[in-house]
């Protein structure tokens, strides 16, 4: 009935069957998510972030529940890049979908070397650099605010890896994120990914306490959305669509009308993160609304779609 | 084959018990037994409340839900016509709180079965369930599941609670025994297991602590570790000193954890529950839905 | 059965019979709540924004719900401080509550001229200075980002303010709360409120247009609380409290939990914004509810509350 | 007194009236029959969402609101001994999807009466009341005013909708006239109100818009504009239209507005309505809540 829509996306380089990916924290390293879904059928998948070294992470709770969302700190927790070597990209081998690896750490060098020991295995599509993480006491949130060393970072790891498309993801808790955004790309970033999550505070008024051990958390989820889709459409704006750099955004998407909402303020593709846990199946049937909504439309190429704010 | 999905169960009965404890009884369509016949004493559920109401006026302060709930089950009646399942839960918070409003004939989403079981092994011979308040919830299914599958073998349970008003979920009733009024509770005795008591207040079974309970009765019954399993859940400070209890005398011991979860699907790391590894001083955090809620207790860094 | 206790406050000088206030654009100038309470059992009242001239306002839709909460792009409507005077001051003299007047303006001179006309007023207690107003295009938010300006504006409104004491309301939308809150109070603000919405945007996919009529809004509700309870911690522990001077915490508030929350994080007064509009009465619930909460705790004086975050 | 309050109302029925139309009939407790009693035609509520679940499958995308939701009664019944107020509503997003799930027996928060009301002078001698789709609610509120009373006054009533399907919330009955098929809707009529039906696929009364069926009437029946009143309610186009009308044939015209609406009473100013004053160029603007929903059209700036 409806016009058949090609709805695979090229996002810095790489051919995406659809634009929906999963967002890095919350699909664990590879197959946790078999149990409910062929993840050969989505966009992209974007592991954890991985650190130099394996990380155990905070210590619990490391999540709490808000209103239409959640504060984690979590903490980095992760097996780190010599185990992910051994053990992960084994099983990323026998899937058939770009994998992007999210890393992190406490100074450039770590970002670096995280990424050259990674940067000539082929089962890796490309990477995104999480300078904005707000669980980590040492760093992570300081580069992911200061646009001369998100820069120097980027430019750094880009040369180290190699020939593998960069992703750099912004925080939003920026005075103004186009800053932030234009560093990355004269950095040298292949594409950009926003927002990471707020710094948040949940108090247990009965003990007088932060309810997480590591007192403050990010919030994600829902709650969050329409400040994401502003600042995906600001940075689409002022310095992805004149830089000709693609932008994944995310932020509470569950549905695929929240996606679409993203594409069209100028995403080229999306991330499902806290969705996914209470629905994992949910990016798949963004997938297919998605498919749809443009078949309802006319939409031949969802390209049509990115950016089309009026 | 998946070895846990999301299942849309039919709502049987959701029936209060006492003040702040309901009954959520389930029946699992045809199409899901392939899944649900996989369950095993001590897995749990995570269950949807997002598209759940709230009472008109709520006790507690509304939040608006995304996530999950983790339950235990209590039984899953499994039989070649039927699965049935139950939940028993404790309204603490808005979460729980939206779920008295569920009522027969609701559909009800969940992902399960989830996580780690308790394991029964062929040489035991002796079982000793030790629960506290909520945490009576799995070890009522795993008598359950012992007495289906080991009928040989023999089974204690210790149950403490605040109050008898914390033993709501328990069809109670009270003999004399050598003159003295005691205590028993229904869903473990028809289990064939003996019951003993213990509260805080003394106003049911035995005043004290559970574990005071369970060192008194080893000892005056001489249980002896070869053989024994004690399994336990509960708050946690009990388990910890069951735990204790078990390692001083040589017991294994099984407890199943809580962790605030956020997806209960190994996706988020939000539960981890601190273990150490054999032969190393290293601790790692393992996670309390997959790789528990049921850990062996010597693992566990209390 | 529970003791008594001391709920009233001191507020930048200001005696308040309990710390909750009403927030600013959300309950309109004096006697738009009466048919729902006594606004004078409130601890405060504090005005819609006012304005030198009229504003008529934004075109609509003004605004749009999200998760567990809204955008509001109303853009200062109000009836300018003329009318103010005539109309309102004559009202607000037959309450017996103090009475903040929120003041915006789009140039220094501007909130200058609002204050003048009001500092003699015996009815007004104080002022709240609104340098964060993000549905403004030409001022209002980046006054409230950048510290030098705010330090300027605050000395400037202080004083033409006389002896009446100066509130500053703060944007989340900084890198770094506590810079602005440092330079508003290096101007002489008496008492920091925050935090005012942040800039978001909700789009209509089947048009493919931005729902609100001024494309972007802000966004307030329970959504944002987490994030507001943080920077009201992180405020009061690196400015407020060293410097001695109150913090009126805002942002998702609608029950006497999530007041205690923003107290225990380093409030000593709170405002209720958007859960008015879902519960008139929701104000007076909210200090019944502190109360009953301070008498089972055991506090005497609810100053003992303020800050007590473990 | 005060004019409006927060009234806790029992549901008596909550009825789905084909696929996405719903009646909710709700019975005001005594202790606010003061408030309720003073409502007038045209006079709206807010009512609260927030504690309500989502159908299982919901049609929507999910929202999670905190703000209540306005609606028009179509019918209040005042009498000594009761008041039974009545709600049509069309499910078009999250927020009217939940309300689908309220049951009888349940208690629904709003705050009413609202806003301005439809005025009936006493020299009106014709009332006509053109109303289109969801429109149509306020009017029949309005019918049944005059009907009680202003008993002697005619009344005119002129409906406009997609196709007949768009008449949901309508008994309607046809019957033959001059050898024409003619549908006429028992709602208004049983007020003593003739009825037109327009509908753009001519599946029901002529085919065209409810604005000319309007003008062609007026002149056949040679309606006059002295002691008329054009009252008018629907899509935001046909109102302009109807306005323009009544502009041009010097009919005075009482329009019921919608806006996107935050608070309901007057406090956050999202409800405006551009008007103009009386002797000025500048235009003001109003709030849709307080000093509408019920507008004189001339007032307005379409
Ligand atoms: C594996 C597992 C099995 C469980 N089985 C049962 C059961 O059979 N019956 C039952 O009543 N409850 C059970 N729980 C606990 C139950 O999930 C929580 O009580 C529930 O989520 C509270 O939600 P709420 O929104 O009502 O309250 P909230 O406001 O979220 O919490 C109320 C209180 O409970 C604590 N809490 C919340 N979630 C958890 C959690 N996941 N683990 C530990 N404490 C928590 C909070 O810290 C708070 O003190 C189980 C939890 C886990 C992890
Ligand atoms: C004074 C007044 C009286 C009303 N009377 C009725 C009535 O008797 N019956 C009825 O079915 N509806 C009535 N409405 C409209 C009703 O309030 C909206 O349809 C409802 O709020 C939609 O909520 P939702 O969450 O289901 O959909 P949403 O997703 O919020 O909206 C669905 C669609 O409706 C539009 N909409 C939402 N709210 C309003 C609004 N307040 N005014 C105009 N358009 C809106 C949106 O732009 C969107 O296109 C009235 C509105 C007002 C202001
Ligand atoms: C539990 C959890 C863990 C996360 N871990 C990471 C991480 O390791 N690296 C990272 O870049 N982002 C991480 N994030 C952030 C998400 O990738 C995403 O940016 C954020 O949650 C907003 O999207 P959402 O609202 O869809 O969840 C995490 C988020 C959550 C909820
Ligand atoms: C409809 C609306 C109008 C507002 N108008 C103003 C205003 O005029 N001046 C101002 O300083 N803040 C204004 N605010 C911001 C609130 O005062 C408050 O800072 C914000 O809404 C967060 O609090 P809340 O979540 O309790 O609403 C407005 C907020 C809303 C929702
Ligand atoms: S709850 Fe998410 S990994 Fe355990
Ligand atoms: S809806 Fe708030 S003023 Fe009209």
């Amino acid at each position: 009935m409806h016009s058949k829509t090609d709805i695979s996306v090229d996002f810095a380089g790489v051919r995406l069957k659809n634009p929906v990916m999963t967002a890095s924290g919350t699909c664990g390293y590879v197959d946790e998510l078999d149990d409910f879904m062929d993840i050969n059928l989505l966009g992209g998948f974007i592991t954890k972030s991985i650190t130099l070294l394996p990380r155990k992470g905070n210590p619990v709770p490391r999540i709490v529940e808000t209103n239409s969302g959640m504060l984690n700190a979590i903490g980095l927790a992760n097996i780190g890049v010599d185990r992910f070597i051994s053990e992960k990209i084994p099983k990323i081998r026998e899937k058939n979908v770009p994998f992007f690896v999210n890393i992190a750490g406490w100074q450039i060098d770590d970002y670096v070397a995280v990424t050259a020991r990674l940067a000539d295995e082929d089962a890796i599509a490309g990477f995104e650099l999480n300078i904005s993480c707000p669980n980590v006491k040492k760093g992570g949130i300081t580069f992911g605010t200061d646009p001369v060393l998100i820069k120097k970072i980027t430019a750094e790891v880009k040369s180290a890896a190699g020939k593998k498309p960069l992703i750099v993801k912004l925080t939003p808790g920026v005075t103004d994120i186009s800053a932030t955004a234009a560093a990355a790309v004269e950095g040298g970033a292949d594409g950009l990914s926003l927002i990471n999550t707020f710094t948040a505070m949940v108090i247990d008024i009965e003990s007088r306490k932060p309810v997480l051990a590591n007192r403050t958390g990010g919030l994600s989820g829902p709650a969050i959305k329409p400040i994401a889709v502003y600042l995906v459409n600001k940075v689409y704006k002022e310095v992805a669509k004149p830089a000709g750099i693609p932008i994944l955004g995310l932020g509470g998407i569950r549905t695929a009308s929240d996606a679409i909402e993203f594409i069209i303020a100028g995403a080229t593709a999306v991330s499902v993160g806290t969705a996914t846990f209470a629905q994992p199946r949910c990016c798949l049937e963004i997938i297919e609304g998605i498919a749809d909504y443009c078949g309802r439309h006319g939409i031949k190429n969802i390209s049509e779609l990115t950016g089309s704010l009026q | 084959m998946s070895e846990k999905a999301e299942i849309k169960a039919n709502v049987i009965s959701n029936k209060a018990i006492g003040p702040c404890f309901c009954k959520l009884s389930l029946r699992i369509p045809e199409q899901y037994y392939p899944i649900m016949s996989r369950f095993l004493p001590g897995q749990f559920a995570q269950v949807a409340i997002e598209n759940l109401g709230s009472p008109a006026n709520p006790r507690f302060s509304p939040r608006q839900s995304v996530l999950r709930k983790p339950f235990s089950f209590s039984s899953v009646e499994i039989t070649k016509n039927h699965i049935i399942a139950h939940i028993l839960y404790c309204v603490l918070g808005p979460g729980t709180e939206k779920m008295t409003t569920i009522k027969a004939g609701d559909e009800i989403n969940m992902i399960a079965p989830l996580g780690t079981s308790f394991t029964v092994s062929d040489d035991l011979e002796t079982a000793l369930l030790v629960g506290g308040g909520m945490g009576a919830v799995p070890l009522q299914s795993l008598a359950e599941y012992i007495h289906k599958n080991h009928p040989k073998k023999k089974m204690i349970a210790f149950i403490g609670a605040r109050a008898v008003k914390g033993l709501p979920f328990f069809h109670t009733h009270d003999h004399l025994e050598k003159g003295k009024i005691v205590t028993e509770i229904e869903e473990f005795e028809k289990y064939g297991a003996k019951t003993y008591i213990a509260t805080d207040d003394g106003s049911a079974g035995i005043k004290g602590f559970v574990t005071e309970l369970l060192a008194n009765k080893v000892s005056e019954l001489s249980i002896k570790p070869a053989n024994t399993m004690i399994y336990t859940c509960g708050p946690e400070p009990m388990m910890k000193a069951v735990a204790g209890f078990a390692h001083k005398n040589n017991f294994k011991c099984q407890v199943s954890l809580e962790r605030m979860m956020a997806c209960g699907i190994g996706l988020c790391q939000s539960c981890a529950v601190e273990c150490s590894q054999p032969g190393q001083t290293e601790t790692v955090y393992k996670l309390c839905c997959k790789d528990g809620p049921v850990f062996d207790s010597a693992e566990v860094c209390w």
